[in-house]
């Protein structure tokens, strides 16, 4: 089951500190919601568990996570591969970032879900509102957290 | 298949289990009938830590008319309400719906309120709450309090209800003799989710106009939606064949179906508008009105 | 043994023909089957297995050691542990081989990748759910067609290079093999010179059988004895048993196979399953009984698909719809290994039965088959191998050409037909069916639906804008697999077993290779011995599925027991009656040629009231035998058909459509059904109503259906969709008789016919009601939305 | 945890986790005709009577939540004689593999309770929770019809035939 979502934020901050906060996974994975655990691998390498609540869902998504960034092209891409609930979930996330004449940055982001497992035909339709919710929030905390010079 | 192991808890009082879900808060869910739960905690969809049961909590199975209110308790299942010649003689659209709602044997278990916070972006319960313009009662740590369909519906499988809350009471308005309703459902055979559904509730005013309306569809969005321009295209309107068709297309305006199996978006906007359509003739063909 | 339920009434002699209700009954009505799960043995374990959710992956590793420490786990096993004992793959029926457990990568959704042992089925299921695996995902071929693409990706890594398969060269990596028959060239000329010519493709979707009893197994093996006991819901148990010794190496004597009552087969239960090997390697590794039982989703992801089959057709006629020559072409999707259960000389099953009921005078027909990343089987669900789709395809495009000539389609049906005085009539792809009256049934069919007054009716409501059609289907089954010359699985002959012994007080008891999961042998075969033997039939006990008392036989499946099993059973009970001939002449003491066996008992030819019962016949065959004799009445007959046996049936199906939403309601459904000799009635009636239930099924709701990635979309009962009461049509139903030549009792099969007939009939149906729009073919299931397409296509909306 | 379920009017103990289905309790205290045949609720084949009339899913509920609801199970129906549903369904064949049968009619017990007299449409619309992969229902809402028509003859007037 594929799956796609897009999304915008306004980031009140220039792209070369979008570019310093998404470069360092310990920041990225701050923006994660309801962590659980996370361990850095490297400097572009983590893994991450995310608690999971949506109506009848409860549970955790066990993630290892790659950046990707495209500094090149002012892309950025997060891929997560992982699952849990019976689920394999493949998600890539990308950002075309994009700095604006009043020093702030536009994220235009589009994500684009892989869900596998019969699971999914199952709980396809929770799966996929929680998909949205978490690339949604991921960007939104991220916009916030750069917004606020973290 | 099995469901993961957790921490079973039987409250004898509301308050009790109001204690256990703030005490625990997201890693606990309430089982009341348990029809959508146990299925997902079957496909370990659903892992929850902890369970409420409120099934041996006293006077939450109550159905009585009060204030011009139908009050429907957490406990009362959807049979309590199929199987109730009163309501179902005179609420058409909760008669209509009570028959429809999963299969036969999932009714005896499956309860109203339950379907109502489970907030299944297909459910039935929503859709006809939301045209008979509902209210929910929700009872917390600090007290009660009661909130409009429409705002306790928030999002796909979320609704206002917040931890440590648990919702004890669904309230329909009673209907008055000029009051009609209809549910009209396609779903792919019993026991399936609704491709699409809608909801009608509306009431005549002496001289024949719409007085009140109300129209909900479900399966049609991430959540059950309010067609709110097609209800204000006939408020206070004599209804006409064209009338019907322009509120009909009004659901077809506002769904924003995801394609699976039952259908594609296009297949699904396009029932929201039959429905609607089929579903408003019916309602007012119970009233004696031919369109 | 049978538990006698306190008041079902007693039978008497009851032979052919009398629908006596059914001896099994007693047990089911009081909950007292005993099923595979029912089955629970002393230190049993269970058994759960993990499942990659991707459909094409590379598996880099599998961790255990976090399912190892769930209290309760016992053991985790993977590909790696069966390979030490030479298990990690067997071989399929279809000459192919498959993994057991993933082996380096994993080539379906929810193929399985590691078993767990444990105590519980808690604990199991736990353990399941703790085991990690890093898998590494592959792109997925989904799309038949696009299998064989130069760069399509390989699936089968074990076969790369090896371009000679099971049934000849294979072309791609992909592809498995191509078979063909009949005449092309001459074909391709009749079809050159042909005043008409219409072409159709179709699908046949992929389906699956889903009984409601999941597959099991337990595997019991005694260290003590050396003996293995597997208890299996088998449709096959003998050949079971026989593939079990070749891949285990266990000597067949000490391996005992047991098919308890079936929850329903329908094809389903024909393969052996990744399941079944893990379990019976557990209790030989663990040395205590091992069980699993399938959940739903194992079943519907995992376990034998049926159809898959993408057809294209082309037919030749006359003007006046005379046909002249027919030419298929069909691409066969069967998954990541070739497991379907088709007799081994015949990859595409009887296929070649799709010159249907008509006198074709060339025909050609040829099946690739490819590899995809679906689950592997290819089983007969609920037919004789590949007939469903040879049926439907010609039914359907019968009516394709009718629509064409503008013919009606009763009219060019009864043109084509095959004429009674033709059988034994040798069609043009080499079968020679046994007998049959077409036109007969098909008139009875007609009359009793009142066909001329609903074509008016039609053709009022049309004018009215109201859509309303009626679908023929007048199909010839191929069934009773098989004659031993041709037909065998995996070398072994497909004949069938039955052993009849007659006790001293006059009772019998009756066993079979066969295994019913439903059909009820128990009474039929009861009936044909009863009738054969003049014993009462409540003396008479059927035993089948237990592969130590019962003689050798292929199984159930394919409509094939009735036509083989029961021929057996048949000719089993005369040559007792043989012997039994000499005793009574003994007991009447008179010369053998003057007894004769009239009124189901031996009497004294001309002497009236002179004779002797076959109960008095048994006794003495226990106590007072002609000298020299050797004492006991009792046989075992192995009946190996001359011919295959050809039922064939008229169904005619009347729908109404529903302008807003595009839902189609089955108004009325006519089946006339010709299987020959009818032996239980009221049985027959049944497996008719089930099996027409089953085709209205796959012509509106059932599908295995997958998306872009491989995913299965229907891997349960919210997605699989098998109708309920309130879908399933009311069903009216009827018989012309014309028996078969060549079986003993003239006995035909019935239990697939309505599968295979009734789906062409829904869909002829549905695309007659909107003919006059400009459909001439709607694919199965014919959903709410495919209608809903062509109505606004066409302008036509309502609400 | 320590329960206690009445099962066809027997107190049975047992020591479930509470996450035990209830068709699995019941089935591990012996009574095996109460069968399982999907994961979702959907088919039906588990339907057991809790407090005498009312038909559930039983692996769609603990057994935890069961406690103190009497529940009858297919092997509760027949007395000395067989219950006239039971009966029914061997009369018109409204059986085959036999899987489907007990939850099928207990769920029939149910609507006979709720309406002794059931058109043909009111019996296919109550059992259409109930999956049967066999029959294709025809003869079954004939059982039901037979059974309705006996259970509704005064005591003692049964025909035996």
């Amino acid at each position: 089951m594929k799956l796609n979502y897009t999304g915008q934020e306004k980031v009140t901050a220039d792209p070369q500190k979008v570019w310093s906060f998404i470069l360092d996974p310990n920041k990225v994975a701050s923006c994660l919601p309801d962590t659980q655990d996370i361990v850095i691998k490297d400097d572009r390498n983590f893994d991450a568990v995310v608690g999971v609540a949506v109506g009848p869902v409860r549970g955790k998504f066990k993630f290892a996570i790659q950046l990707v960034p495209d500094q090149a092209n002012n892309k950025m891409a997060v891929k997560l591969r992982g699952g849990g609930l019976g689920t394999a979930i493949d998600l890539t996330a990308s950002a075309n970032i994009n700095g604006q004449p009043d020093q702030t940055t536009l994220l235009d982001w589009q994500g684009e879900a892989n869900v596998s497992g019969p699971a999914a035909t199952v709980g396809g339709r929770v799966l996929d509102a929680q998909a949205q919710k978490l690339i949604s929030s991921v960007f939104e905390n991220m916009g916030k957290k750069i917004s606020e010079g973290a | 298949m099995i469901p993961g192991a957790f921490d079973y808890h039987r409250p004898s009082s509301v308050e009790e289990a109001v204690a256990l879900m703030g005490q625990y808060g997201l890693e606990a869910r309430i089982l009341a009938g348990g029809q959508s739960l146990i299925p997902a905690m079957r496909y370990r969809l659903a892992q929850p830590a902890v369970l409420v049961d409120i099934n041996k909590l006293p006077n939450l199975a109550y159905l009585s008319e009060e204030n011009g209110m139908l009050r429907v308790g957490a406990l009362v299942r959807d049979t309590d309400v199929e199987f109730h010649q009163d309501i179902q003689s005179r609420y058409h659209l909760i008669a209509d719906v009570s028959q429809v709602v999963a299969d036969p044997i999932v009714r005896y278990r499956g309860t109203v309120v339950g379907s109502l916070c489970h907030n299944d972006p297909s459910g039935d319960w929503a859709a006809t709450a939301i045209a008979a313009r509902a209210q929910m009662v929700i009872r917390g740590q600090g007290g009660e309090r009661t909130e409009a369909i429409d705002d306790f519906i928030v999002d796909s499988f979320t609704t206002s209800i917040q931890e440590g809350e648990m919702a004890v009471e669904a309230r329909f308005p009673v209907p008055n003799t000029r009051t009609s309703g209809a549910y009209e459902k396609i779903e792919r055979k019993v026991g399936d989710y609704a491709t699409a559904a809608a909801a009608v509730q509306l009431e005549l005013a002496q001289d024949g106009t719409i007085k009140e309306i109300g129209i909900g569809v479900t399966a049609v969005a991430l959540k059950a939606l309010r067609v709110a321009e097609g209800e204000k295209l006939l408020r206070g309107q004599k209804p006409t064949r064209d009338l019907i068709r322009a509120a009909a297309e009004e659901a077809a305006k506002i769904a924003d179906p995801n394609p699976d199996a039952r259908g594609s978006k296009e297949y699904k906007k396009d029932m929201a508008r039959v429905l609607v359509g089929r579903g408003l003739v019916k309602a007012l063909g119970r009233l004696g009105v031919k369109i | 043994m049978a538990i006698e339920s306190p008041n079902l009434e007693p039978k008497g002699i009851q032979g052919l023909g009398k629908a006596i209700k059914r001896k099994e009954d007693s047990r089911f009505i009081v909950g007292k089957g005993n099923y595979l799960d029912d089955i629970n043995l002393p230190g049993m374990m269970h058994m759960a297995l993990v499942h990659s959710p991707y459909a094409h992956a590379k598996i880099n590793g599998i961790d255990s050691s976090e399912a190892l420490k769930v209290p309760g786990v016992k053991a985790v096993i993977t590909s790696k542990e069966l390979a030490g004992a030479g298990l990690a793959w067997v071989p399929t029926l279809a000459g192919d081989k498959q993994m057991v457990l993933a082996d380096g990568k994993v080539l379906y959704q929810w193929q399985e990748v590691a078993a767990v042992f444990a105590d519980t089925r808690q604990a199991a299921a736990d353990g399941a759910a703790a085991v990690q695996v890093d898998y590494e995902p592959l792109q997925a071929v989904v799309d038949p067609y696009k299998a064989t693409d130069a760069d399509a990706p390989v699936l089968r890594e074990d076969i790369k290079d090896k371009m000679e398969g099971a049934h000849g060269p294979r072309r791609h990596n992909n592809h498995i093999w191509t078979w063909d028959v009949g005449s092309k060239d001459e074909t391709d000329q009749a079809l050159a010179s042909s005043e008409i010519r219409v072409k159709q493709h179709m699908v046949y979707p992929r389906s699956h059988p889903a009984p409601l009893e999941p597959c099991g197994c337990i595997g019991d093996m005694s260290k003590a004895t050396g003996r293995l006991t597997v208890y299996m819901t088998s449709q096959a148990p003998h050949a079971i048993r026989t593939v079990l010794s070749l891949v285990t190496g266990i000597p067949e004597n000490n391996i005992r196979v047991i098919s308890p009552d079936i929850g329903g087969g329908f094809g389903n239960k024909v393969p052996v399953y990744p399941g079944y090997v893990c379990a019976i390697v557990g209790s030989i590794v663990l040395g205590v009984p091992v069980k699993w039982v399938e959940t739903r989703t194992e079943n519907l992801t995992t376990t034998g698909f049926a159809r898959d089959f993408h057809m294209d057709i082309e037919i030749g006629a006359t003007k006046e719809g005379k046909v002249t020559a027919m030419k298929v072409y069909t691409l066969a999707d069967h998954g990541a290994f070739d497991a379907a259960a088709d007799p081994s000389k015949y990859p595409a099953g009887l296929f070649s039965i799709c010159t249907g009921s008509y006198d074709f005078p060339k025909a050609y027909a040829e099946v690739d088959a490819v590899y995809t990343n679906k689950a592997p089987g290819g089983v007969a669900y609920r037919c004789s191998f590949r007939v469903t789709e040879a049926s439907y395809l010609i039914e359907r495009s019968m009516d394709v050409l009718a629509h064409e000539l503008k013919m009606d389609p009763a009219e060019l049906r009864i043109k084509n037909f095959i004429q009674p005085a033709q059988f034994p009539y040798p069609s043009a792809l080499g079968w020679t069916y046994d007998s049959g009256d077409y036109e007969k049934t098909l008139k009875v069919a007609l009359d009793k639906l009142g066909y001329e007054e609903l074509r008016k009716e039609q053709a009022e409501k049309r004018a009215k804008g109201e859509l309303m059609g009626i679908g023929i289907s007048t199909f010839t089954e191929i069934v009773g697999a098989g004659p031993s010359k041709d037909f065998d699985i995996l070398g072994l002959k497909m004949f069938d077993g039955a052993e009849i012994r007659v006790h001293p007080s006059g009772s019998a008891i009756v066993r079979a290779g066969t295994r019913h999961q439903g059909q009820g042998h128990e009474t039929t075969w009861a009936q044909i011995v009863s009738e054969e033997l003049g014993l009462d039939v409540d003396k008479i006990i059927v035993e089948e599925g237990d592969t130590d008392t019962a003689p050798y036989g292929l199984g159930t499946y394919a409509s094939r027991s009735t036509p083989v099993a029961g021929g057996a059973m048949a000719l089993g009970a005369r040559r007792i009656r043989e012997k039994a001939k000499k005793i009574a002449a003994h007991l009447l003491e008179v010369g053998e040629a003057d007894v004769e066996w009239a009124d189901k008992k031996f009497s004294v030819k001309g002497v009236p009231g002179k004779s002797v019962t076959m109960s008095q016949v048994a006794f003495a065959a226990y106590t007072n035998l002609p000298q020299g004799m050797e004492p006991g009445l009792e046989t075992t007959y192995y009946y190996d058909p001359p011919n295959l046996t050809f039922p064939n049936g008229a169904y005619v199906c009347v729908v109404d459509v529903d302008k807003g939403t595009g839902e189609v309601k089955v108004r009325r459904f006519v089946a006339i059904d010709d299987c020959g000799t009818i032996i239980n009635p009221m049985i027959v009636e049944g497996q008719v109503h089930g099996g027409l239930t089953e085709g209205f099924a796959m012509a509106f709701m059932q599908e295995i259906a997958f998306d872009a990635e491989g995913n299965n979309l229907s891997s349960n009962f919210t997605d699989y969709l098998l109708p309920t009461s309130l879908e399933t049509p009311k069903w009216e139903t009827g018989h012309t008789v014309t028996p078969s030549p060549h079986h003993p009792i003239g006995a035909k099969g019935v239990g697939e016919s309505p599968t295979v007939g009734s789906p062409a009939a829904f869909v002829n149906a549905v695309v007659d009601a909107l003919a006059h729009l400009g459909v001439r073919h709607l694919d199965m299931p014919v959903t709410r939305e495919k209608v809903w397409k062509v109505l606004r296509g066409a302008g036509i909306d309502a609400f | 945890m320590q329960i206690t379920l009445n099962i066809n009017g027997q107190d049975k103990k047992m020591d479930v986790e509470p996450r035990t289905l209830l068709a699995h309790a019941i089935r591990d205290a012996g009574l095996t005709g109460t069968h399982i045949g999907c994961d979702s609720s959907s088919c039906g084949v588990c339907t057991v009577l809790l407090d005498g009339n009312i038909p559930v899913k039983s692996c769609t509920m603990f057994a935890v939540s069961a406690e103190g609801h009497p529940i009858t199970t297919v092997e509760g129906l027949a007395g000395s004689n067989l219950h006239p549903i039971q009966q029914a369904f061997h009369d018109q064949h409204g059986l085959q593999c036999g899987y489907c049968t007990p939850g099928m009619m207990l769920s029939s017990v149910a609507l006979l309770e709720r309406n002794p007299n059931p058109s043909e449409d009111e019996i296919r619309f109550a059992l259409s929770g109930n999956l049967c992969r066999c029959t294709g229902y025809q003869n079954i809402v004939k059982a039901v019809q037979q059974a309705a028509q006996a259970m509704n003859q005064p005591a003692g007037a049964a025909a035996d035939d």
